[in-house]
C-alpha cells in the first residue's frame, strides 16, 4: 500500500548543552521509501536518528510512527517522553542497525535474533526461531547462527545486526553507517542485504557515506548541514545538475581518495 | 561511654603506630621487589622458573597468613642448619621474620596482580614498539611497566589495604603493634569492644589516607583515559 | 610411623575431625559468599544509582568493611548480633540468652566483609558492559526490567567471575578467624590439635596443605565458570610479547 | 534460678588441664573435675569447646555459664567476672634448654614462697645475677608475666609471647633463653620437646599467684558460684581434688592453705 | 640517489604450523620506488610486512635492508634472529604503520613521536622535540601535540602514527591498511599525506585497498596470490591491457559496492 505515511518528523531540534545540534528537522517517510542521509562528520546525522527512535529525547518538534504521535512532556527547557511504555513500543516499531553492530556479546547470533520477538513481543519461541532461520538465510549466515558474535568477522556481524532489527518486522528501519566500521572487503556484502530489503519495499533511513548507494539504491537523498536540511530530492536531482553548491562541495570531496 | 577509657585507650593504641607502620611499609617494599621477581619468572618463557612461580603464588595465595608466618617464625629454627647459619642472626629478630613473612605472602599476590597489568598491556602497542626497535629493558621500562602498572593500581591498593589489616598477625611472633597491643589490653581489662573500636578506628583512618593517596595517584596517572578536555574537542 | 597415625583415621588419629573441619570452612564461606553476593549486589546498585545520599552510603560501607580489620567486625558480629537478638527476645517476652549460633554468625561477619569487595566486583563488571549494547536493548523496544534481566544480568555474572574467585580465596581466609567464635573450622581444628598433641608443625602444616585442598578445588570450579562464560569471548588471541 | 542445668566452657588445647581427643572429645585433668563437681552440685552440665580469646566476653554476653580454663583468679579479672574458690593453685619457675649455661642456676629444686609485691628475697636476687643480659619470654597479660617485669626487667630483655607454647618452640629454638611460666604446664612441656628444656631455679609458690584457679561465672549469678563452692569444698575434703591430679600432672595441685 | 636498493626480499617462505601462508615472496625496492601490494583477504600481505621487520620469524629466505642482511640461525625447522641487537637496529630503520594506529595510549602524541628518536637512537631531546613538531605540522595535527590518543579522531590517530614512524628517519616505510579503519571522510586526510611522502621520494611498501592509491600514487603494483606474487608490473600496466585474469578478477570485485 504505497503512500502511507510511516514515519513521519516535524520540526525537531535537538540541543546538548547551549550547543544546538538540530535545529529543526522535517521528513517524511511513506511506505517503500528508501531515504539516503548525506552530510559532513558532526553534520547531526546521528543524533536525527537517536531522536527518531528516542534513544536521545528532541528538545522541541513532533515524531509521529505509522500514524502514532509520540507524546512528549514539555517543561521548563527539557523534555522527556510521556510514556515510557508508548517509547518501548514506537521502539520496537522502528529497527535501528548500529555502526558498530552492539549484538549482544552473551548471545548467540540465533539467540540475538530471537531476543526481541520472544520477550518483547512476546510470541512463541518455535515461530521466532524458524522466523529467525529464515531471516539469517536471506542475510547469508544461516551457518552461522550457533556462533557467537566475537567469532563472528565484520561484515557477518553487521548482517546479524541486521537480521536482529528484521526480526521484529519493524515498520521503518533505520540505519547508522552501516558499513563505515567494515574493511571494505565486507561493506559488499552488507550493501547487497540492504539493497534486497529496498527491492522489497522496507522503508529505510540510512545514514551513509556510500555514494553508490545514495545513487542507486535510495529513492530520495537528503542532504544534512550544521543542523539542517540543505537540500534534498530523487538522486538524479541531487547528483545531477541540481545540486546546490554546498552538495556540490560535499561529495567532490569523495572523489579524491578513491 | 567511658571516655576517660577510651582516651587512655586511645592513647596506649596510638604507641604502638610506628610500629605498625614500619612492619606495614617494609613488607610492602620487600613484597613489591620479590613480587616483581615472581612476575618475571612467570612470565618469562623458561619453563622451570614458570612452574616454580606458579607454585609460588598457589602456596602463598591459598593457605592462612597465620599459618605461614607460624612456619616461618617457629618452624625455620627447627633445622640446624638454619640456626648455625650466617642468617641466623637476622631470623633471630621477630621483626625480621614479621616482615619476612608478610612480604612473602604478599608478593605471591601482588605477582598475579602486576601480571594481569601486563596482560592488560595492548599487544599492538608492544608490536609498535619492536616495530621501531625496542626491546627488552627499554621495552619494559618505556612501555610494558607504565601501562601495565596503571592497569594494576585498583586492585594493587586493595592488596595495599589488606596488607595493613594482616600486619595484625605480628603479635603471633612477639611483634607488638596496634592490634597486639589491643589483645593485650583486652586481656588486662576484658573491655573487648571499648579496645577493638579504638583499634577500628586507627586501621581505618590508616587506610583511608592510603586509598586516598592511591586514587590520587591512579587519577594523576589517568590522564589519558579522562574524558576528552573541552579544549581539544574537535 | 606415630606421625602418621595421628594424621589418620584411626581413634588416635585426627583426620576425620580435620576433615570435617575443613567442610565447616567450605560451608562457611560458601555461606558468606551468597550472603556477600546479596549485600554486595545491593551496595553496588547504591554505587551506581547516581543519587549522592545512596552513593555515599556506599562508599560508607565499602570503605568500613574493607578498611577495619575483620577481626573486629567479627567480633562486633558475633557479640552485638547475640546481644541484639538477646534483647529482641526480651521484647517478645522470652527470658534468657538467645544466642547467634557460631556458624550463622561467622557466616554473616565474613558475608558483610565479602560483600564489600563483591559491590566492587559488581560495580566494575556492570561498568564493562558495552553501552552500545545496552541501547541496542533499549532500541528494540525492552523495558528496564527485560532489560535488567535479558541483558544487564548475564554480562554482569560473566565479567564478575574473575574477581569473584580472588573474593572466594579471601573470605576462605577470612573464614580462618572465626575461630574465636569457637565454631570447630579448620584453623581452629588446627589448633585444638596442636595443643592438645603438642604437635604444632605438623598440624598447622597439615592445615596448610588442607586450605590448599580448598583453594585448588575452588580454583578449579571458578576456572570452569570463567571457561563456559567465555564462550562468547574472542579466542584469546594474545600476540607475541 | 535454679540451675538444673549449666553449661561450662573450656579451649579444650591446653593439655594437660583441658584438651581435645582425636575423636572430638574433651579429656583432661578439667573435664574430669569437672564431671564430679556437677555430680555433686546436682547440676546437669554440658561441655562446649571456644576460643580462649573470646571466653570472658562470652560468659558475660550468656553464651555460657561457666569458665573452667585453668583461669586464674586475678583483682583485674574479678572486676569483670565472679569466682569461685580455687579448686587449683600451682607454682611457677624458669625453664632452659638443658644444655644452656643457665641451666641449674642456683636454688633448682628448692621451693620458696612469696607474696605479692614481697622484694629483696635473696633466691630471686641470685637469678637477677645470674639472668643478667639474657632474654626472657613470658605469655602476655599473665601473673607471671608482671613478676618478670618487677623483679628482671631492669637486667633482662622481656619478650612477650601470646600463647607459652609458641614461647616453647622459641626456647627450643634459642631465640630466647628462658621462660617463666606455671610449673605444672612446663612439665608436660618437657614432655613433647623430648625433654631438651628443663627446670631452673627454684618453684616459687604463695599467695603471689592469687588465690589460685577457679570457675569463672557472672557476677550476678552468686547461687551458681555457690553451690560449685560447695562441690569444690567437698572434693578438696575427701581427696578427689589430689588424685585427679596426680593422675594428669604428676604433682598435687590442691591449694594448700 | 636513484637506484640505491633499499630493500631486498629474497624468496621468504612462511608456515603457521602446517600452514604455509608465504611461499617463496621476492620484492626489491630502490630509493623512491612506491609499492602497492594488493591481494585478497588471507593471501600473505600483513605476513609479508611483518616478516620483513621481524615481527614474524621467516622460516627460509634473506631479507637486506639497505645493504645489510639479516643474520638468521635455521635449525631443526624453526628459524631465529641471530642477534636482537641486529634486528632492533634494522627495525629502527624500517618505518611501520599499523592498520590499528597502535598509538601509545599512556603518552601524548608529541610523546609518542618522540619516544623513539629519544630513547631508541638516543638523540638529545630538545633537537628530537623540534623535529616533531615540523613533522607533526606536515601531517596536520600540529595543534594536537599534547592530546592523548584516545581523544583524536581515526585519521589523526593514523597520521599520527605516521609522524611517530617518520620521526625515525627510516630508510624505508612500510604500511598496512593504513586507511582500511578509517571512515571514509578521513581516508583522503591520510592519503594525501603518503602522496605527499611518496613526492619526497621516500621508499614506500603499502598494502592498501585503495585502488585509487595504487593506480596514481605507486609507481609499482605487487598482486599476491596464496602466498605468491601472481603478477606485478607499473600501474599502467597492471590497470591497463596487461592485467592478469586474476587479477583483473580482483579489481572487478572492488567495482561493486563503491
Ligand atoms: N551526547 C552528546 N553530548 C554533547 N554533544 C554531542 C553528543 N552527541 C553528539 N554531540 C555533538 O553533536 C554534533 C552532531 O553529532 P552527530 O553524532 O549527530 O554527527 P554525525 O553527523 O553523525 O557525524 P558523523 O558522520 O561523524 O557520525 C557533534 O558536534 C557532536 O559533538
Ligand atoms: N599468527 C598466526 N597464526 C596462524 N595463522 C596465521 C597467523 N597470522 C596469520 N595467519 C594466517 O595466515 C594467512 C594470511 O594472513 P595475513 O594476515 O597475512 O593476510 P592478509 O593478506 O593480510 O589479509 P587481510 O587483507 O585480511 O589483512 C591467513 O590465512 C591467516 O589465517
Ligand atoms: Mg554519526
Ligand atoms: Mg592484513
Amino acid at each position: 500500500m504505497p503512500g502511507v505515511t510511516r514515519l513521519s518528523v516535524r520540526n525537531i531540534r535537538k540541543s546538548f548543552g547551549t550547543h544546538e545540534v538540530l535545529k529543526g528537522i522535517s521528513l517524511d517517510a511513506e511506505d517503500g521509501d528508501v531515504i539516503s542521509l548525506l552530510g559532513a562528520s558532526g553534520s547531526g546525522k546521528s543524533t536525527f536518528l537517536r531522536c527518531i527512535n528516542l534513544l536521545e529525547t528532541a528538545t522541541d518538534g513532533e515524531i509521529w510512527v505509522d500514524g502514532e504521535q509520540i507524546r512528549m512532556i514539555h517543561k521548563g527547557g527539557t523534555s522527556r517522553p510521556a510514556s515510557q511504555k508508548q517509547v518501548d513500543h514506537i521502539r520496537s516499531e522502528l529497527g535501528m542497525v548500529f555502526q558498530s553492530f552492539n549484538l549482544w556479546s552473551h548471545m548467540t547470533i540465533l539467540q540475538n535474533v530471537i531476543e526481541g520477538p520472544v520477550h518483547v513481543l512476546k510470541r512463541p519461541r518455535a515461530e521466532c526461531i524458524a522466523e529467525a532461520e529464515v531471516l539469517l538465510k536471506k542475510v547469508g549466515i544461516a551457518d552461522k547462527r550457533h556462533a557467537y558474535p566475537a567469532h563472528l568477522s565484520g561484515g557477518q556481524q553487521q548482517r546479524a545486526a541486521i537480521a536482529r532489527a528484521l526480526a521484529m518486522k519493524p515498520k521503518v528501519m533505520l540505519f547508522d553507517e552501516p558499513t563505515s566500521a567494515l574493511d571494505p572487503e565486507l561493506v559488499g556484502e552488507v550493501l547487497r542485504v540492504m539493497r534486497a530489503l529496498a527491492e522489497e519495499g522496507m522503508t529505510m533511513l540510512v545514514v551513509t557515506h556510500e555514494m553508490s548507494f545514495a545513487r542507486n539504491v535510495s529513492n530520495r537523498v537528503v542532504f544534512m548541514k550544521e543542523g539542517l536540511v540543505e537540500s534534498s530530492g530523487t538522486p538524479d536531482e541531487m547528483f545531477g545538475g541540481a545540486a546546490t553548491p554546498a552538495f556540490r562541495q560535499f561529495i567532490g570531496h569523495f572523489g579524491t581518495g578513491q | 561511654m567511658d571516655f576517660a577509657f577510651l582516651f587512655q585507650t586511645m592513647t596506649t593504641l596510638l604507641k604502638a603506630v610506628p610500629m605498625t607502620l614500619a612492619l606495614f611499609s617494609l613488607s610492602i617494599i620487600v613484597g613489591g621487589l620479590l613480587a616483581l621477581l615472581i612476575v618475571w619468572m612467570r612470565v618469562g618463557g623458561n619453563p622451570v622458573l614458570s612452574a616454580f612461580a606458579k607454585g609460588y603464588i598457589f602456596v602463598f595465595r591459598g593457605s592462612p597468613l597465620l599459618i605461614q608466618m607460624f612456619l616461618v617464625f617457629y618452624g625455620l629454627g627447627q633445622f640446624g642448619f638454619i640456626r648455625y647459619s650466617f642468617l641466623w642472626p637476622f631470623l633471630r629478630e621477630p621483626f625480621v621474620c614479621a616482615v619476612l613473612s608478610l612480604a612473602l605472602c604478599t608478593a605471591g599476590y601482588s605477582a598475579e596482580i602486576f601480571r594481569g597489568g601486563i596482560r592488560a598491556v595492548s599487544p599492538r602497542e608492544i608490536e609498535a614498539a619492536r616495530s621501531i626497535g625496542m626491546s627488552g629493558a627499554l621495552l619494559v621500562r618505556r612501555i610494558l611497566a607504565p601501562v601495565a602498572f596503571r592497569h594494576a593500581l585498583p586492585a594493587y591498593s586493595t592488596e595495599i589495604v589488606l596488607m595493613m589489616k594482616s600486619t595484625a598477625l605480628a603479635s603471633l611472633v612477639t611483634v607488638w603493634e596496634v592490634t597486639g597491643v589491643a589483645q593485650r589490653l583486652i586481656s588486662q581489662t576484658y573491655r573487648t569492644m571499648e579496645v577493638f573500636l579504638c583499634a577500628a578506628i586507627i586501621y581505618l583512618v590508616l587506610n583511608f589516607i592510603i586509598l586516598q593517596a592511591m586514587s590520587l595517584l591512579e587519577y594523576s596517572l589517568s590522564r589519558h583515559r579522562r574524558a576528552i578536555p573541552p579544549a581539544l574537542k574537535a | 610411623m606415630a606421625t602418621l597415625e595421628l594424621i589418620g583415621f584411626g581413634s588416635t588419629g585426627w583426620g576425620a575431625l580435620l576433615l570435617l573441619a575443613a567442610l565447616v570452612t567450605l560451608c562457611v564461606t560458601a555461606s558468606a559468599l551468597a550472603i556477600g553476593a546479596v549485600l554486595g549486589a545491593i551496595i553496588a546498585a547504591a554505587k551506581l544509582s547516581g543519587k549522592t545520599s545512596l552513593v555515599a552510603i556506599g562508599n560508607v560501607y565499602t570503605t568500613v568493611f574493607r578498611g577495619v580489620p575483620e577481626l573486629l567486625i567479627i567480633y562486633l558480629i558475633y557479640f552485638g548480633g547475640s546481644s541484639a537478638v538477646t534483647s529482641i527476645g526480651k521484647a517478645m517476652g522470652y527470658e534468657g540468652f538467645l544466642g547467634l549460633p557460631s556458624f550463622l554468625a561467622g557466616a554473616l561477619a565474613v558475608g558483610i566483609i565479602s560483600g564489600a569487595y563483591q559491590a566492587e566486583v559488581f560495580r566494575g563488571a556492570y561498568l564493562a558492559i558495552s553501552k552500545g549494547e545496552l541501547e541496542a536493548a533499549n532500541a528494540i523496544g525492552m523495558n528496564r526490567g527485560l532489560r535488567f534481566r535479558r541483558v544487564i544480568i548475564p554480562q554482569v555474572l560473566r565479567f564478575a567471575i574473575p574477581g569473584l574467585g580472588n573474593v572466594w580465596q579471601l573470605s576462605l581466609k577470612d573464614s580462618a578467624l572465626i575461630s574465636v567464635t569457637g565454631l570447630a573450622e579448620l584453623m581452629r581444628t588446627s589448633q585444638v590439635a596442636a595443643g592438645s598433641t603438642r604437635q604444632y608443625f605438623l598440624f598447622f602444616i597439615v592445615g596448610g596443605i588442607l586450605y590448599l585442598v580448598l583453594t585448588s578445588l575452588s580454583d578449579r570450579i571458578f576456572n570452569g565458570a570463567e571457561r563456559r562464560a567465555n564462550r562468547s569471548m574472542p579466542t584469546a588471541a594474545m600476540g607475541k610479547a | 534460678k535454679d540451675w538444673r542445668t549449666a553449661t561450662i566452657t573450656l579451649e579444650g588445647a591446653y593439655a594437660p588441664w583441658n584438651m581435645t581427643n582425636a575423636d572430638g572429645t574433651l579429656g583432661g585433668f578439667e573435664p574430669e573435675l569437672a564431671k564430679i563437681l556437677c555430680e555433686r552440685a546436682k547440676i546437669e552440665c554440658k561441655l562446649v569447646a571456644s576460643d580462649w580469646d573470646g571466653m570472658i566476653p562470652a560468659l558475660n554476653a550468656g553464651k555460657f555459664d561457666v569458665i573452667m580454663d585453668a583461669l586464674s583468679i586475678t583483682d583485674d579479672r574479678k572486676k569483670v567476672i565472679g569466682f569461685t574458690i580455687p579448686y587449683a593453685a600451682t607454682p611457677a619457675a624458669f625453664a632452659t634448654a638443658k644444655d644452656s649455661p643457665l641451666a641449674k642456676a642456683a636454688g633448682t629444686g628448692a621451693t620458696i614462697k612469696m607474696t605479692p609485691g614481697q622484694t629483696g628475697v635473696k633466691e630471686v636476687d641470685a637469678l637477677k645475677e645470674a639472668f643478667k643480659g639474657k632474654t626472657i619470654g613470658i605469655q602476655a597479660a599473665t601473673v607471671y608475666a608482671k613478676f618478670v617485669y618487677d623483679n628482671f626487667g631492669d637486667i633482662a630483655e622481656i619478650r612477650e609471647y601470646k600463647t607459652g607454647a609458641d614461647r616453647d618452640l622459641d626456647l627450643q629454638n634459642g631465640r630466647i633463653d628462658l621462660g617463666f611460666d606455671d610449673a605444672v604446664y612446663f612439665a608436660n612441656a618437657f614432655q613433647s620437646a623430648n625433654d631438651s628444656l628443663a627446670f631452673t631455679g627454684p618453684e616459687i609458690v604463695g599467695p603471689i599467684w592469687g588465690e589460685g584457679e577457679g570457675l569463672g561465672v557472672r557476677q550476678a549469678d552468686t547461687d551458681l558460684r555457690d553451690k560449685f563452692n560447695e562441690a569444690i569444698k567437698s572434693a578438696l575434703a575427701d581427696g578427689t581434688v589430689k588424685e585427679l591430679s596426680m593422675k594428669w600432672f604428676k604433682v598435687d595441685v590442691s591449694p594448700q592453705n
